[in-house]
């Protein structure tokens, strides 16, 4: 049988979207996690589930290293790597989720009938699930974003690259009938963090910060000997 | 006129067999009745079965229309797959599989149901062989050789023969 | 982003929701309140405001878009949309947020749509401490507060509130005085008095100083988080990621001394663990190796030398904790550093503060780099005044009414209950019930911070700095501005004032402008400045450092060494501040950088103090002092100094709102009665402690490993 | 000679002449029926109260799946990043079980070993029924159970189909196959068996018999066609037990999840599938010969074939498992051995070495030393593997989730009240078939046993 690859959609794509976080200015100050939930309609969890509930969809891994008094911390936010080789969508028996033609990973809430094959099969563990009927006590709810889908039990999902914000961000610039530049479109967490080390934009501009970031020698990717081929590149801490 | 004889013991199958195709019966008009497999002597009883090729046949059939199937409907709608194949063989290959024995059951249950006269195509039969130990043989003898039918079969060890018409 | 694009963002985005309702007339197109009729949904709209959670002072814009908020009317519940804030993000334009925001600061919308708000004005019914509240009228407390202040010895007024200089503070300056009460005072926990007095002490600053680490290549912080919650965190982290990745060929170099791994602990390139109490002795070894090795400080004066030079430098590096190695190592690197800095902080108070942030910024003086590019500049003026600490237990014992707002004093000063009950009469501003609000025999909730119009001078900023929040979404709630309060009651009193507003401060600013001539005049300039959120100057002081000598002092800890073997330090987190975050469940569920935990704040301490007392993480133990007990979970931290018990400030409220009451415990109820020694604000990091088993539990970690190869726990 | 074609001449009542050897034959057939249908008939009180306690069970797990469905899946104990927990294990292990019935008596069928006869139908009812309980696992499991059938690729205005990629859809179509196969393997072989009892039983039971006889006369004709079809179904249904386990394996070692991605997989799950089957298969046995008083039919001889299966399987058992375990060292990948670790000497080691006591110590020194096989002995070394196969399919699941490779993600799984009371439940429900299906059918394929008795 012939191995078919649907590229099609793929190359004629305007833009290949990644993130680049710094880790040389990463101060770990949790910024971008607050502001993902802001952004992206994340219910908070009950106290009494938290620990195993709570949906950061982006979330700050660290580890000590070392022992007392030369002890380090080794820190990284960690959010959907949106890989190009995605391990979570081969196995969603629903196509609940896919490749968009940009590259990002896309989760559909409404398909989702929630085998969760896909969150045991990301190497990152970035995707959360829906265990209950999310609640906002009155009046939280009046905080929630319109752009974003309220998910009900029952559904995966996962950081998105705001997908809202692309989506906004291409229709301003079509409008006015041009590409989108370079900088016109920031994640909630990049446009938050105060150590400006999140830069997202489109790999597809050679001329983008992110294309010369991604470029760079301290740029590695997550887990990279799996083949995932991650949008997320990490630039290590300079020593 | 139909022969309907009862047999003494599973060891007198092979001689009635032989009895009635003596009287003139062809072999394949000949029924054996019992509630157990009576084993008979190769080119007694031959029942030539098609069953291997019904299954093969359901096998390919099945296996082929899923794989298509599976062909058509990724094709039909292509999402992208970020590079990675759309449709695999390897894993085609599985519900191929798994989808041709599916068919090949199939097509098994489809030649018994057939060869078995199940079903649609019930055959009558005497009704008391199904609960007991006892084995009648059943073949449509001619109106001219039924005495000798009955002597042969009496001497094969038949313990007791019936008639009846036949029924279209 | 650009200024003009940000204005171009403004405009078309409040443009297309007027368009057809009223023209374009230019003045309209930010309109200070948005009708809710004008809502278009699906439109977002922007508005420059200023965050209020803590008193850095960052100015924000707030995403408006329209909502349907469920209200009862005639009985009937029904839904009534209105232009609801949906997210704050940093200004562009401000130059301390520069667009960027802390997760507290994006957290503050949830505490304007917190289920527990108050809805309207309370007075207490029940015993003070209860929190048994009935509905009250505006007009009966207006009466019943003028009534009471007619009759009152002026001197027994008291103002208490946070060290935040804004149209508030002015405008409770002027109210204050008109009463001929003395000034409002802050509690003197987390207000950075310390700082301040150090300032003072060696340059003559009034204000805290301006580090400018975007532009030096070394930075030694000594005491201070700059990336946690220390003075302005946003503005210091975004000077913190120029200074490593900013400028071509330079990465700046940080080591942090500090006498916990805190988040500039993480960031820094190596962390020096203070001993508690050993701040000083770190600044003034260092001193010593830069004076006496490296021959810094040549032409400063000797007796600003002697402090460092008179000692003995051997006893002086085994009381700093550290390594001598690394000791002589941090100091070669700061003498060989082209541009270094000395970032220097009290971010837990001892009895000493002031000496070991004055030893420390001192070396600043002696790397001469104070007023240079990548040193520290001096503070900006601000035209409001800031509320000094002045001694809140002796004001409260002859108080006979207090006022509290923007702070919550019984959290942060738990022992000042006692005096507080002694009084006739408190107010409180809360607009949730707070530990203090629920001690308040009237509760007036002021208006939510992004509901409100001021005008806020950043704690620190790069220049002249005025951020200012015109209000633009109608009230949630029958709550009123503190300054429409103070105004009513002063009308009943016949001593009218006018109230201080962002555009009035913004007018008066312009009398002192520079580039007048761009502008028609200060209404046309107050106007620019509210569209684009304040009003900001590169404008530099220019009030030139005299160098003062620091007076060296001992750190001195409450609690005999055989009583109480191990010290404690709260200290303040980056999730809850000064406790008031505990109310947010968006910061009560993100993880705490150090243990993971969520909803809660263990004690942190050392494996070997753990497995002498057989502790594991979760297990529930009791921090005795000298001052009470209190039950904690424990978290045994890897990085924890042997002997250190520390906790983070924030949970153990029993008020504020579901999500903070009755979780945890506050670790401030244990600390000791100490003061610091110059300031008189309460050292909270000056207390020893024993600990004993309690019980078992279980912590929750967002995270349960702490090294990469770890297996899992059952 | 009467020419008569009545219906009455087709009833005997005269003596026939038998021998000797006959008369035995047919009084041990008869014999034979009567022990088997007896059974149909019998309701004792133990056989009510076991029949209650197992609805109770059922009916509790039921009001768990009720609990789950409206509260949503969060009622398990599943959680990040564990997405998988009781019932994916159950699944697995199920699905082993059913390798009882259908692969052991397919292989003996076509291998023609005599013994088997009394053992083919209880074996092929466990396979039925353990493919129905596991089968219902993957739907429990789901976030939105409502919504399964979209797993299922029907026709839709929207063209939205399956993804025939995903292991999960090779499991729906293995599993698909297998129980459409079991179930006609179990069903074809008691056609004659139906019929018989269709001529005893009479009113709306004996309809249904006679109903479910499908036309079957005892031909020769159809007993050949019976015979053939058996051993074509018999080689087919190998082939799918073994893909079936196959894919089951395939839902773990596709995933780039340490431990998991191994291509041992395939093998070891179905020769764990078919140890846990054989356990399942002499506790069923045991069970019957007790309760049915089938000691005349089910002979120690049964047992002790059965036993030497199982033991040839516990050591393959320990071959695969040792081979996986030692490769996984060897390599030393660190990941692989943050779950080796966990496993091994970690928060699983009481149940991994429990597993390794249950699989292999117990059946290895019991079955293995022939002084120490007897059938209490056997019985108990099936208990003990089953419980052993259950932990197996534990700590392959959980250890590897709770270990995820970015090594701050991991976590810790408990099982809720709701995963426990469903667990229980499909055993109670096993059971209950089991109950139900002794008193509709004879446990030991009636034709197939006189036959043996017979040639």
């Amino acid at each position: 049988m012939a191995e078919e690859t649907n590229t099609a959609l793929t190359e004629s794509a305007q833009y290949r979207w990644a993130l680049a976080i710094d880790l040389d200015r990463c101060t770990g100050c949790e910024a971008c996690v607050v502001a993902c939930h802001a952004e992206n309609n994340i219910p908070v969890t009950p106290e009494s589930e938290a620990a195993a509930s709570t949906k950061h969809w982006l979330r700050i891994d660290r580890y000590y290293e070392g022992e007392f008094p030369d002890i380090k911390m080794k820190y990284r936010p960690v959010m959907c790597q949106q890989c190009d080789q995605a391990p979570c969508e081969p196995v969603c028996p629903v196509y609940a989720t896919y490749q968009n033609g940009e590259g990002l990973n896309v989760q559909v809430y409404n398909r989702c009938v929630g085998t969760r094959y896909c969150a045991n099969n990301c190497p990152y563990t970035v995707r959360f699930f829906n265990w209950f009927e999310p609640e906002w006590p009155e009046p939280l709810e009046l905080q929630l974003n319109p752009d974003v889908s309220v998910r009900p039990a029952g559904v995966m999902e996962k950081c998105t690259f705001c997908i809202q914000r692309i989506q906004r961000g291409k229709l301003d610039a079509s409008e006015e009938d041009r590409r989108v530049e370079d900088g016109d479109i920031e994640t909630a967490c990049s446009q938050s963090c105060p150590a400006e080390a999140m830069i997202f934009g489109d790999l597809s501009d050679s001329e983008s910060k992110i294309s010369k970031l991604a470029a760079q020698g301290r740029a590695t990717q997550l887990l990279d000997e799996l083949g995932t081929q991650p949008r997320v590149f990490y630039l290590e801490r300079a020593k | 006129m139909r022969l309907s004889a009862k047999l003494a013991h599973v060891g007198a199958a092979a001689p009635a067999v032989e009895a009635l195709v003596a009287a003139g019966c062809e072999r394949s008009a000949i029924e054996i009745y019992s509630n157990e497999p009576v084993e008979l002597p190769p080119g007694s009883l031959d029942r030539p079965s098609r069953m291997s090729l019904y299954a093969v046949l359901g096998a390919i059939i099945n296996g082929t229309a899923a794989t298509a199937f599976m062909f058509w409907t990724q094709q039909d709608y292509p999402l992208p797959t970020g590079g990675m194949p759309l449709i695999s063989g390897w894993a085609t290959a599985v519900v191929s599989f798994e989808m041709a024995m599916a068919g090949a059951i199939a097509g098994t249950l489809i030649g018994l149901l057939w060869e078995a006269k199940l079903v649609w195509r019930t055959p009558e039969g005497p009704p008391q062989v199904l609960d007991g130990d006892a084995i009648i043989i059943e073949a449509p003898v001619e109106e001219a050789v039924r005495e000798r039918a009955a002597a042969f079969l009496h001497e094969a060890g038949a313990v007791k023969i019936a008639w009846r018409e036949e029924r279209q | 982003m650009e200024r003009r694009s940000f204005f171009k963002m403004v405009g078309t985005a409040s443009g297309a929701a007027l368009t057809g309702a009223c023209g374009k007339p230019a003045a309209e197109l930010l309109p200070i309140l948005v009708p809710e009729e004008q809502i278009v949904p699906g439109v977002e709209e922007w508005h420059p405001s200023v965050c209020r959670e803590c008193t850095a002072g960052c100015g924000v814009i707030v995403r408006v878009m329209e909502a349907h908020h469920k209200l009862e009317r005639d009985g009937e519940s029904v839904l009534h949309p209105i232009a609801a804030i949906k997210k704050v993000e940093g200004n562009p334009l401000d130059p301390v947020s520069g667009g960027r925001l802390c997760g507290r600061g994006q957290a503050s919308v949830q505490r304007l749509y917190h289920p527990d708000r108050l809805r309207g004005p309370k007075k207490r019914t029940g015993d003070r401490g209860a929190a048994e509240l009935s509905d009250a009228d505006w007009d009966e407390a207006h009466e019943t507060l003028a009534s009471l202040l007619r009759q009152i010895d002026p001197a027994r007024i008291v103002w208490l509130t946070r060290a935040e200089s804004s149209s508030r503070s002015a405008t409770v300056a002027r109210f204050l005085d008109a009463l001929g009460a003395s000034a409002a005072t802050t509690v003197g926990v987390n207000d950075f008095s310390v700082e301040r007095a150090a300032a003072k002490a060696l340059y003559g600053w009034d204000g805290l100083p301006v580090y400018e680490i975007q532009d030096a290549d070394f930075v030694l912080s000594l005491g201070a988080d700059f990336l946690g919650g220390w003075t302005s965190p946003v503005l210091y982290a975004r000077r913190f990621g120029h200074f490593r990745q900013g400028r071509p060929q330079t990465r700046g170099t940080l080591i942090h001394a500090e006498s916990r791994l805190s988040q500039t602990g993480w960031a820094a390139d190596r962390w020096l663990p203070v001993a508690p109490g050993g701040e000083q002795d770190l600044a003034v070894a260092i001193g010593n190796l830069l004076i006496e090795e490296h021959g810094l400080g040549k032409d400063v004066g000797e007796a600003f030398r002697a402090p460092y030079t008179n000692i003995d430098l051997a006893a002086t590096i085994a009381a700093t904790g550290v390594s001598a190695l690394r000791v002589r190592e941090t100091a070669a690197q700061l003498a060989a550093a082209n541009a270094p800095l000395v970032v220097a902080g009290a971010s837990i108070v001892r009895t000493n503060s002031v000496a070991a942030v004055g030893a420390a910024s001192g070396l600043n003086v002696l790397l001469g780099n104070v007023g240079k590019p990548g040193g520290v500049k001096a503070p900006t003026t601000s035209p409001f005044p800031r509320p000094k600490f002045s001694d809140p237990q002796a004001r409260l014992e002859e108080a006979e009414i207090v006022f509290v707002e923007g702070v919550d004093p019984l959290y942060l000063q738990p022992a000042l209950k006692d005096a507080l009950a002694g009084v006739e009469t408190v107010v409180s501003f809360a607009s949730m019930v707070d530990e203090t609000a629920a001690f308040a025999d009237w509760v007036l909730p002021d208006h939510d911070a992004l509901e409100s119009a001021a005008a806020v001078v950043p704690e620190v900023a790069p220049g002249a700095a005025l951020t200012g929040a015109a209000s633009f979404v109608r009230p949630l709630y029958d709550t009123r501005p503190v300054e429409e309060t103070l105004s009513e009651i002063a009308k009943r009193l016949e001593k009218g004032i006018d109230h201080v507003t962002a555009h009035s401060a913004y007018e008066d600013t312009f009398a002192a402008l520079d580039e007048k001539d761009e502008w028609d005049g200060p209404l046309e300039f107050a106007d620019y400045a509210e569209r684009q959120g304040g009003w900001w100057s590169d404008a530099a002081s220019s009030s030139a450092p005299e160098a003062g000598a620091t007076v060296l002092e001992a750190a001195r800890f409450e609690g005999s060494e055989s009583d109480y073997p191990l010290t404690f330090q709260p200290y303040f987190s980056s999730r809850f501040g000064d406790g008031s975050g505990a109310a947010l469940p968006w910061l009560q569920e993100t993880p705490d950088p150090t243990s993971s935990a969520m909803w809660e704040a263990p004690m942190e301490i050392d494996p070997g103090t753990a497995a002498a007392a057989q502790a594991s993480n979760g297990d529930l133990f009791r921090i005795e002092t000298s001052a009470g007990s209190i039950q904690a979970p424990v978290y045994v931290n890897p990085a924890a100094i042997p002997g250190v018990v520390s906790m983070a400030i924030g949970q153990g409220h029993q008020h504020l709102g579901r999500d903070a009451s009755g979780r945890g415990t506050n670790p401030l109820a244990v600390v000791a009665e100490a003061a610091e020694s110059q300031t008189g604000v309460l050292a909270f990091g000056a207390t020893r402690c024993r600990l004993s088993k309690a019980g078992d539990g279980t912590l929750r970690q967002f995270s349960i490993v702490d090294r990469e190869t770890e297996p899992v726990r059952l | 000679m009467s020419s008569e074609p009545s219906p009455e001449c087709f009833t005997w009542s005269e003596p026939s002449k038998m021998t000797k050897i006959e008369h035995t034959v047919e009084a041990a057939n008869a014999r034979l029926r009567q022990d088997m249908l007896a059974p149909l008939t019998r309701f004792s009180g133990p056989y009510w109260i076991a029949a209650s306690l197992c609805l109770v069970v059922i009916a509790f797990a039921g009001f768990a799946w009720a609990n789950q469905l409206a509260y949503g899946i969060g009622a398990a104990g599943i959680r990040r990043p564990v997405y998988w927990g009781f019932y994916i294990i159950n699944f697995v292990f199920w699905i082993g079980i059913s390798h009882a019935g259908t692969l052991i008596s397919a292989i003996l069928r076509l291998t023609d070993a005599g013994w088997r006869k009394p053992v083919t139908r209880a074996a092929e009812a466990i396979t039925v029924f353990a493919l129905m309980i596991g089968g219902l696992f993957p739907i429990i499991h789901l976030g939105r159970a409502w919504l399964f059938y979209w797993l299922i690729p029907y026709p839709n205005e929207r063209l939205l189909w399956a993804n025939f990629r995903s292991p999960l859809l090779w499991d729906m179509t293995a599993i698909f196959t297998y129980v459409t196969g079991s179930l006609l393997y179990l069903y074809l072989p008691m056609i004659p068996d139906l019929a018989m009892m269709g001529r005893r039983f009479g009113g709306l039971r004996g309809k249904i018999y006679r109903a479910l006889a499908i036309g079957w006369r005892g031909s020769d004709r159809q007993w050949h066609a019976l015979e053939f079809a058996m051993k074509l179904m018999a080689a087919i249904i190998l082939a799918v037990a073994v893909s079936v386990h196959s894919v089951v394996a395939f839902d773990f070692s596709m995933a780039v999840a340490p431990m998991w991605h191994s291509t041992i997989f395939a093998p070891y799950f179905v020769a764990g599938a078919i140890f846990s089957g054989i356990a399942a298969l002499v506790i069923a046995l045991a069970s019957l010969r007790k309760f049915l008083r089938l000691e005349a039919y089910l002979k120690p001889m049964h047992f002790h074939n059965l036993s030497k299966l199982l033991l040839l399987m516990s050591i393959v058992w320990a071959y695969f498992t040792v081979s996986d375990h030692l490769t996984a060292w060897y390599g030393g990948d660190p990941l692989d051995m943050r779950v080796f670790n966990a496993r091994e000497h970690g928060p699983f080691a009481f149940w991994f070495w429990l597993m390794v006591v249950c699989n292999f110590v117990v059946p290895f020194v019991l079955l293995g030393i022939k002084k120490l096989r007897t059938i209490p002995t056997i019985i108990f070394s099936s208990c003990t593997v089953l419980l052993g196969m259950w932990l197996e399919r534990f700590l392959i699941v959980v250890p590897t989730l709770a270990n995820p490779p970015l090594a701050a993600a991991a976590g810790s799984y408990s099982p809720s009240w709701v995963e426990l009371a469903i667990t229980a439940g499909t055993f109670a429900a096993m059971i209950l078939l089991y109950l139900i299906f002794t008193r509709l059918v004879p446990i030991i394929a009636i034709w197939e046993y006189e036959h043996e008795t017979i040639s």
